[in-house]
Order: C-alpha cells, then structure tokens, then sequence
C-alpha cells in the first residue's frame, strides 16, 4: 500500500475513494493521511469516517459529495467544522446520489454530461451553478444534467482479485465500476489475492478487469470499520464511537495520533484494534452455476 | 407510536425506497405485520431485502444476504426510480414546511449555515419521482417552519409553482407522519393540513407544534394506538437495542 | 407460452426478443408465428434466425436492427428479399449497435434520449433521421444522440427464474436487463423454475427483478438453435444449414409449415428435433461465495 | 496466408476488439503465437476470452468459459470502446475505398440496394474509437472501389474532411492486409497506399485489384510468407473444418 500510494497518488490530485457503506477502503485512506498528501479533492457519495479523517489531518482542499454523515450514528464532525467555518477551510461542491452517480457514469463513458430528469424545485442547481440542462432533441423537454466526473486516481476495495488486477465484488456493488472505468489511475485493494483460474472460473463476477487498473494491494481488513460481505462484519460500534472522536478535535487528533501516524501499516492497525475476530462473517456460501457449453 | 403509525401508511405488495432511520424501523414492522410481501429497495442496492436483524445503515450487509437483487446504483437510481417503479419512498428531515418541502442540507445560509446537515443523499430524487412519499418528524416548531431555509427535497408548491408545472412525475409528499398527529396535503392548496389525531391529543397541542398557521379538516379521526403486537414487535424484536426507537 | 403470449403480444406491437447469440427465445418467436400475429414492429440487435422466420411467416410491418446478418454461416435471406424489394414489404429502421444499446438504456432509465460521441462520418445519420445530436451543456461538444426505444412487450430468456420472475442469466447479458427495464410488458422464459430460496442464495446473480415481470414461462431447450450457457450449446448446424433453407422461400414455406405451424408446443418441437442431447452443456461449475456477515 | 499475416499486426499485450470471421481466426493464431498475451474483448461481452474452440460467432460460449469478464453490451461500448481502452480493432468489409471508408451496409442505394449487407454491428463505433484499426479484405475490384456506396465506418477523408475535423478518437484503418499485398494509409493524404507485396506477387497484379490509381510507397518491402508452424496452427488446430480458410 505504501508504495502505490506513493507512486499513484499526488498533491493535488483528485480522488476517490469508492464504496457504498460496504468495502470501503480505510487502509488506502490511513496511508494517504500517514504520506500527509495534500491539497486533495477528495469525492465520495458519502464521506463517510474515512473522509472525515482526511479533512481533519489536513488532506483535503475541497470535497464533492452528497450525503456527509455518520450512517446510523449522527455528524462527520470535523466536515462539519468546516462548512460551519469553525474549522479550517474547505470547499464544498454538493450533488444528490443520483447525480454522483450520474457524474462518475459519464466519466466512465468519457461523455462530458450526463442526463437526468431530476432537480426541478430543489435548490441545489442554486448553489450549484455545474447542474445544468439540456433539451431532448426529440422531445424538446428540458432535463437536468451534470458534468463527467475523472478522477485522477480512484480506489476500490473489493473481496478479491487476481495479480493483474480483475476484481470480483458481490453484495453492495456501489459505484465502484463506474468510479474506477472514470479513473486515469485505479489501485484495487483486496482481502485476498486469488490465483488468474478462480477469477476465469467465474467471469461474470468480475467488476473491474486488470486491464484498467494500475497497482493491486492485498490488505485483509483493509476496509475495517466498514465492511467486506462474506469476510467481515461493518464494526458498528466503531461508527457509533466516532461521534465521540470526531466531535473534540483534540480526541481526532489523538485517535489519528495512535492509529494512524502512530502506525507503520495496515498489519500493525489490525494488531492494535485487537480483536477483529468478533467481525468475523458466518458462512452463507451460495451454489455455483454451470459455465458449460 | 409514531413509527407503527406510519407502518400502516404502507399497503401490502407495495415497492418501498426505504430511508435510514424510522422509515427503516416502520418498513421492517410493517413487513412483520400486515405488508409480509412489501418488497423493500434500499438505495444501496438491495431489493427485496429480507434483513435478519434491525440494519443499521441503508447498506448494512443483512439487506443483502438473502435478499432477490443486488442492482447498481446507477440501475438503482435510472432503472428504479426514474423508471418510475417506486410506489412510496419514506423519508425524514429537519425542517418541512407549509407546502412538505423538506430541508436536509443547511439550518441558516447555504455558504454561511449555523448547522450542517447531511445534504440530499437520495432525497431529492425520491421526492420527485416516488409515486408518493410518506415523511415522518415528530412535532416541534422548529421543525415544521412557515418556509424551510434550504429546498433539498421539493413539495407541493415551490415558489408557488405546482409539481405538474416543474414537470414531477411523483405526487410528492401525501401524508406527513408526527408523533402527534397526521397531516395530509390539501390536494387543491398544496398544503399540509391536519386530518388525524392521536388519542388524547388536542389541536392546540398539534398547532403549537407547526410554525404556521395549521388548517384542519372538517373532521378530525383518531389514530388507533399502536397494538400490543406492534409495541412488542418494535421493542423486543425489532429494536431490542433502542438504535431507533429513542422514547 | 400460448397464454402468455396470447395475452401480452398484440398485434402492432413493438415487440423486443433480446439475447446476443445467447438465449435468444426461439420458444416466444415461435409461438408468436403459431398465434398469427400481424404488423409487429420488431426490434432486435442481430434479428438472427427467428426474426427472419417472423419476418418471413409475414408477422412484420417494420424492423428496427443494427446487424442482420446469420452469424457465422451467411445471411438472412427473408429479410434480404424484403430489404432489395424481392419480398413482401418491410420498413427498416438502422442503427449500429452501440445506437440500439444506448435506444434500450435511455428506454430503461426512462429518458427520452441517449448521447453517445457516435456516428460522425458515417452515413447512418444521412439515412436515418433518429439519430441526432446534442450539444455539451459544459464543453459545447456536439454528441450524437438516439431516441429512447420502449418496447410495448420485451421477452427475455434466462437460465432461471423464480416464479415471480426474479430472474438470473450468466454467460453473455447482452441487453436484456435494458430492454426489460424499457419495454411496458416483460414475459420471461426460463429453462427452469427455481424455488425462490436458490435466487435470494445469490442475488447479485439476479439480473432482472419480479417486480417489473408479467409473465413466467417454463420453456427447456426454449432458446434452440440458441444457447444457454450451462445448459445446451448453440446448435451451429442448424445456423449453417439456414443458408439453403432461408435462400428458397419454398423451403422456408416448408420449414415453417413442419417446425411451426404443424406442432402444438415447445415440447413438441423439441421431440422433432430429436437427438437435442448432443448439444447438452458439459459440467464446468464455478465456486460459489460467502453472503454472511 | 493472409490471416498469418493479419496475425502479425498485433503487439502482445495488446487489447483487441475481435470482429466475425478472419479476425477472429488471426486473433486466435497471434495469440497461439507470439503475442500469448493478446487481451481479447468481444462486442457480445467476453474480455480476455481464452476459447477452447474456434468461435463460430462472436457470442460462442467458448468465448465466455474461462474468460476474465463478462460486460454488458452497454459496458462494452460505453466503458471499454467509447472509454479509449481498446487498442485495436480489427474490420473486415465488402467494400474498401482509397480513404480507407469501409462499406458493410448495401451495395447501390441505400433504399433500393442491389445487394443489402448486414449493417454495422459494433463496426462504425469501433472505426471511430479504436485506437487504431487492421482491415482484412481480399483483393477485388469490386471490394476495393474508388469510392464506397455507403460510408458505414469511417476511414481517413469523408468528403475531403479528417478524422481530427470530425472528432474521432482513434486513428482510423492504418493497414489493410489482402491476399496479395499490404496497404497503408499515406498519413498526409490520408490515402490507402501499396508499401509491401506477397512474394511473388506483381505490383501490376494488386493494381489489377484496386478501383482507384494505386500509389505506391518508394521502397515496397516484401511480406514474409506464414512459418510452418502458422500454416499448421491455422490448418490443423484453429480451424481444421475450415470455417474461416476457404482456399
């Protein structure tokens, strides 16, 4: 991890860091705060905790999101710091999921826009001025639209791939495709490395296909305190804690101390958070199905 | 009692856009009453989620074991919604007005707010295209001012233009869901009226409660108290933790 | 398959029977020749074997397509007469197919245009009116743009189903997701019905849900001379053998009056087509994953 | 000997969009030979298809068992070709003229053709977004006039506009290989030019096959005839029923 970070990701740079409650990639963010980037625009439908610690280390100079909380469990308070000028600054471009998804859609497509019919009597393109329209060109109805979002690098955690990089997701799929096909550089980051045979022995499995992608970076429980289906649990009361954390910028700047900066990598995090085993996912395999011809 | 109330907004068979929180608690108690065959759609993907226990988050993984399919949120939002296959969507906030426009995003000025609120998430693509939606807040009158500060998710009348004027496929918020009263939109005026109340409740107490000046219907019912199954069910079975259920 | 169609296909319709190669649903086309319906406007990407069989047994007042070729083996021969003025009369509508994909994602979405950067220095746009173009509302970019295609009935043919119609594909998806999603009626045919268990076992498998369903239909071997991945290989003889059929309208006359009109049913093709078993699909079962948490 | 050839034309390691017919047999063998790590997409959907028999159609299901990925169409076209992922891609066509246009529509007019051509497929977007494109045709008056009847992929001049001028990605059709000689486009006039000949083939003879004046590179190479073990890749282990090699 700590190499393709330092080779894929910038100051500077645009980011995503995908994963829709489900495999959220923790271990990439912790090490993007550990090389102390700088100056990032960092985009996520949800924010979530790992973003919230990106802010308070001082990663980011402007997020594009659309639903900034804890899921379940109240505020991102140092994101909330910042938009209520309490905290340093940072700037704010804000879209409805649909039009997240809508944005990374048009990106993974290379198309400038994207086309919804949504937004009318909101008052979001108010303070959006990058919500736009455009009339059917065969209807002449007026539809909302937004603009390609490319990440410079995107991140994707997913349960595994093989060394090029094919990745295989199940259960919440998120936008993980979308945000890594609109990507100039993506990192996968799995749970575990399988051999090139499992990844064929299944291919409509496969969300992401090694031809896209730029580092693979095997990191069990890399996704902790969020979750991975079928090998861990979400640490809830890890989320339900963070209101705690986050809400006294000396406890963030402790926990980042002892978890983050005070760490080397992923490994010694598992060590330090202890018993991660009590997250560990009961076995629900389902059958396989028949490739034959 | 607020969240059985709402429970019973849904019909059986119904597809549901479920929203974290109450609705979350009312779709899974209604399923465990008289909805068995609601199919429930969560944002994160999962569709007709069958969750073995009280899911935390939207995309909690019990949504998705057992559920009947997994979508995409690009197919959640294109294919789902927008589709126009979303019979209710259920959804919260921090301010709803006169006309059920809700504001999740900022209380104060958008660049300047003294508090941030999530944002829109899915709510403002719920709002416009769910074939109606049911909004449940408990009564305060900071919560249901004459104008919200932000319009996240739009209702009746915005800026006195009707949802068929703006083009909304949906029929907008239809019932609001309190924890003591019910009101419902005056399908003519756009806005939010009394229509029920709960047992022991005055109108007095409901008008207190909402920053404008509240018109009722011609006859006020009562809502029925919430059953000793529902109250057992919501307790003891389906938020044993009290995750939800904060009285 | 007599009651589903008889009660979703009405004579002129707007009729969409997907699978690329794979599960194309010669059952549904069959049996839609069988009931005599008329001035069908059919949509297809590659109209294969079965819309020239339509086509020729006079069901079609229009067709919409974008390859109409006999894959591998030489030509549709009914739809060439029509097309060089040898046949009954037939209005095509052309697109290629990246045009009929994005026609069945705007359909889908429920939009009523799709954008694609397309069909600049082509003739296509000279010879069809529908496809137009759009300007980026961010760049000024000029975009081709296609109009959204809803069928009034789409028939999709999946390995398996439950008897609401959650149904599950693996092997090629073609479009069959989108052209359910855009059609107002959707029948599905499967090669078996599972117990609802097996599909919520897997449900990131499941590809189009019950609840935009109509009707289900049982129909084995419903998709031959078509394949169904795990289930039976495409049947390349009788595509070769199509050639010198379709070439002599007599013959196809013929083919028609014993494959067709002259059976009662499914089961009563499959039993003349004999010795179907030599297409049987080989065993090549994938693993499958843990759902647990 | 013109798919050995054919085969020649892809790097290893390259992502190639596999057309029906002779490409697909010359994918086959390059990836047989020297280029193993040949990524192989297929509009139908399969990436990274490894089939363990010759694909009769671009949908074989040799073509999905035991490949990387299964895409949707609309994944294919829109994340992976209209993306910019695929390097090259390989069209065949009735009908090739000086400026590289292909023509797979009608021969004559549009709405009364002497001869009506399948249409496009994926073969219009491919011209437009690969990265480059290889043509494989044999050599024919008729399939190689001044001019085509119908431009349904475009090639390096549509009336006398370029590709830049038009706006498309790729580099259009840099190498057509027939079965006499090898033509490559002339990047300033966007002209298909004669730059190498089969061995023992006159260039009077590849003239006697081309509808327009055919210029020639100054020095022609001479194209290598197939090894043995091409020959027998092609004739005893690819398609040994000779699907694809009619002579």
């Amino acid at each position: 991890m700590r190499e393709a970070v330092a080779a894929h990701v910038r100051d500077g740079d645009t980011v995503v860091i995908e994963g829709f409650t489900h495999l959220i990639c923790f271990a990439a963010g912790h090490e993007i705060i550990r090389q102390r980037r700088r100056e990032l625009t960092l985009c996520r439908l949800t924010p979530d905790l790992i973003y919230d610690q990106m802010i308070a280390a001082g990663c980011a100079r402007k997020l594009v999101f659309s639903w900034a909380g804890n899921p379940g469990a109240g505020s991102l308070h140092a994101f909330r710091r910042a938009a209520e000028g309490k905290g340093p600054a940072l700037v704010l471009e804000e879209y409805s999921h649909f039009g997240m998804v809508a944005r990374l859609s048009a990106g993974a497509a290379r198309l400038p826009f994207w086309t919804m019919r949504n937004y009318m009597g909101t008052d979001l393109p108010r303070v959006n001025p990058m919500i736009r329209s455009v009339s059917c060109p065969y209807t002449g109805e007026v539809l909302a639209t937004v603009p390609a979002l490319n990440p410079d690098v995107t991140i994707v955690h997913a349960q595994r791939a093989d060394a090029q990089g094919n990745a295989q997701i199940w259960g919440l799929l998120g936008v993980q495709k979308e945000a890594a096909f609109a990507s100039d550089r993506v990192i996968v980051v799995v749970e575990e490395i399988v051999d090139e045979s499992a990844i064929r022995a299944d291919p409509n499995r496969t969300v992401i296909p090694g031809l896209i992608v730029d580092a693979v970076v095997v990191e069990p429980w890399g996704a902790h305190p969020s979750y991975a289906q079928g090998y861990y649990d979400r640490d809830n009361e890890f989320y339900i804690g963070w209101e705690k954390i986050s809400r006294d910028p000396a406890a963030l700047a402790r926990y980042l101390d002892e978890f983050v900066y005070g760490l080397r990598d992923r490994a010694e995090y598992v060590e330090k958070c202890g018993d991660l085993e009590r997250l560990r996912a009961s076995e629900r395999v389902c059958a396989g199905v028949n490739y034959g011809f | 009692m607020m969240t059985a109330v709402a429970a019973r907004e849904l019909r059986d068979g119904e597809v549901v856009f479920v929203g974290i929180g109450l609705p979350n608690l009312a779709c899974n108690l209604a399923r465990a009453t008289h909805a068995t065959d609601l199919v429930l759609i969560y944002e994160s993907g999962a569709v007709g989620a069958v969750p073995e226990r009280l899911p935390v988050s939207i995309g909690d993984p019990a949504l998705v074991t057992g559920s009947l399919m997994v979508s995409s949120m690009a197919d959640v939002f294109q294919c789902l919604l927008q589709n126009g296959r979303i019979e209710v969507g259920f959804l919260g906030g921090a301010q709803i007005d006169r006309y059920g426009n809700i504001n999740t995003t900022v209380v104060g000025d958008y660049t300047h707010p003294t508090v941030r609120l999530p944002g829109s998430g899915g709510a403002a693509e719920i709002a416009i295209h769910a074939r109606r939606t049911v909004v449940i807040s408990r009564l305060d009158r900071r919560a249901f001012p004459e104008a919200v500060d932000f319009i996240t998710s739009p209702g009746h009348r915005i800026n006195g233009r009707t949802r068929r004027e703006l083009g909304m496929p949906g029929a907008g918020p239809t019932k609001v869901v309190t924890d003591k009263a019910i009101l419902e939109v005056n399908p003519l005026t756009g806005e939010l009226v009394l229509t029920a109340l709960y047992p022991g409740v005055e109108v007095a107490q409901v008008a207190a409660g909402i920053g404008w000046a509240l018109r009722s219907r011609d006859r006020l019912s009562e809502v029925a108290p919430p059953s000793q199954r529902e109250l057992h069910l919501l307790r003891e079975v389906l938020d044993p933790k009290r995750l939800y259920l904060k009285q």
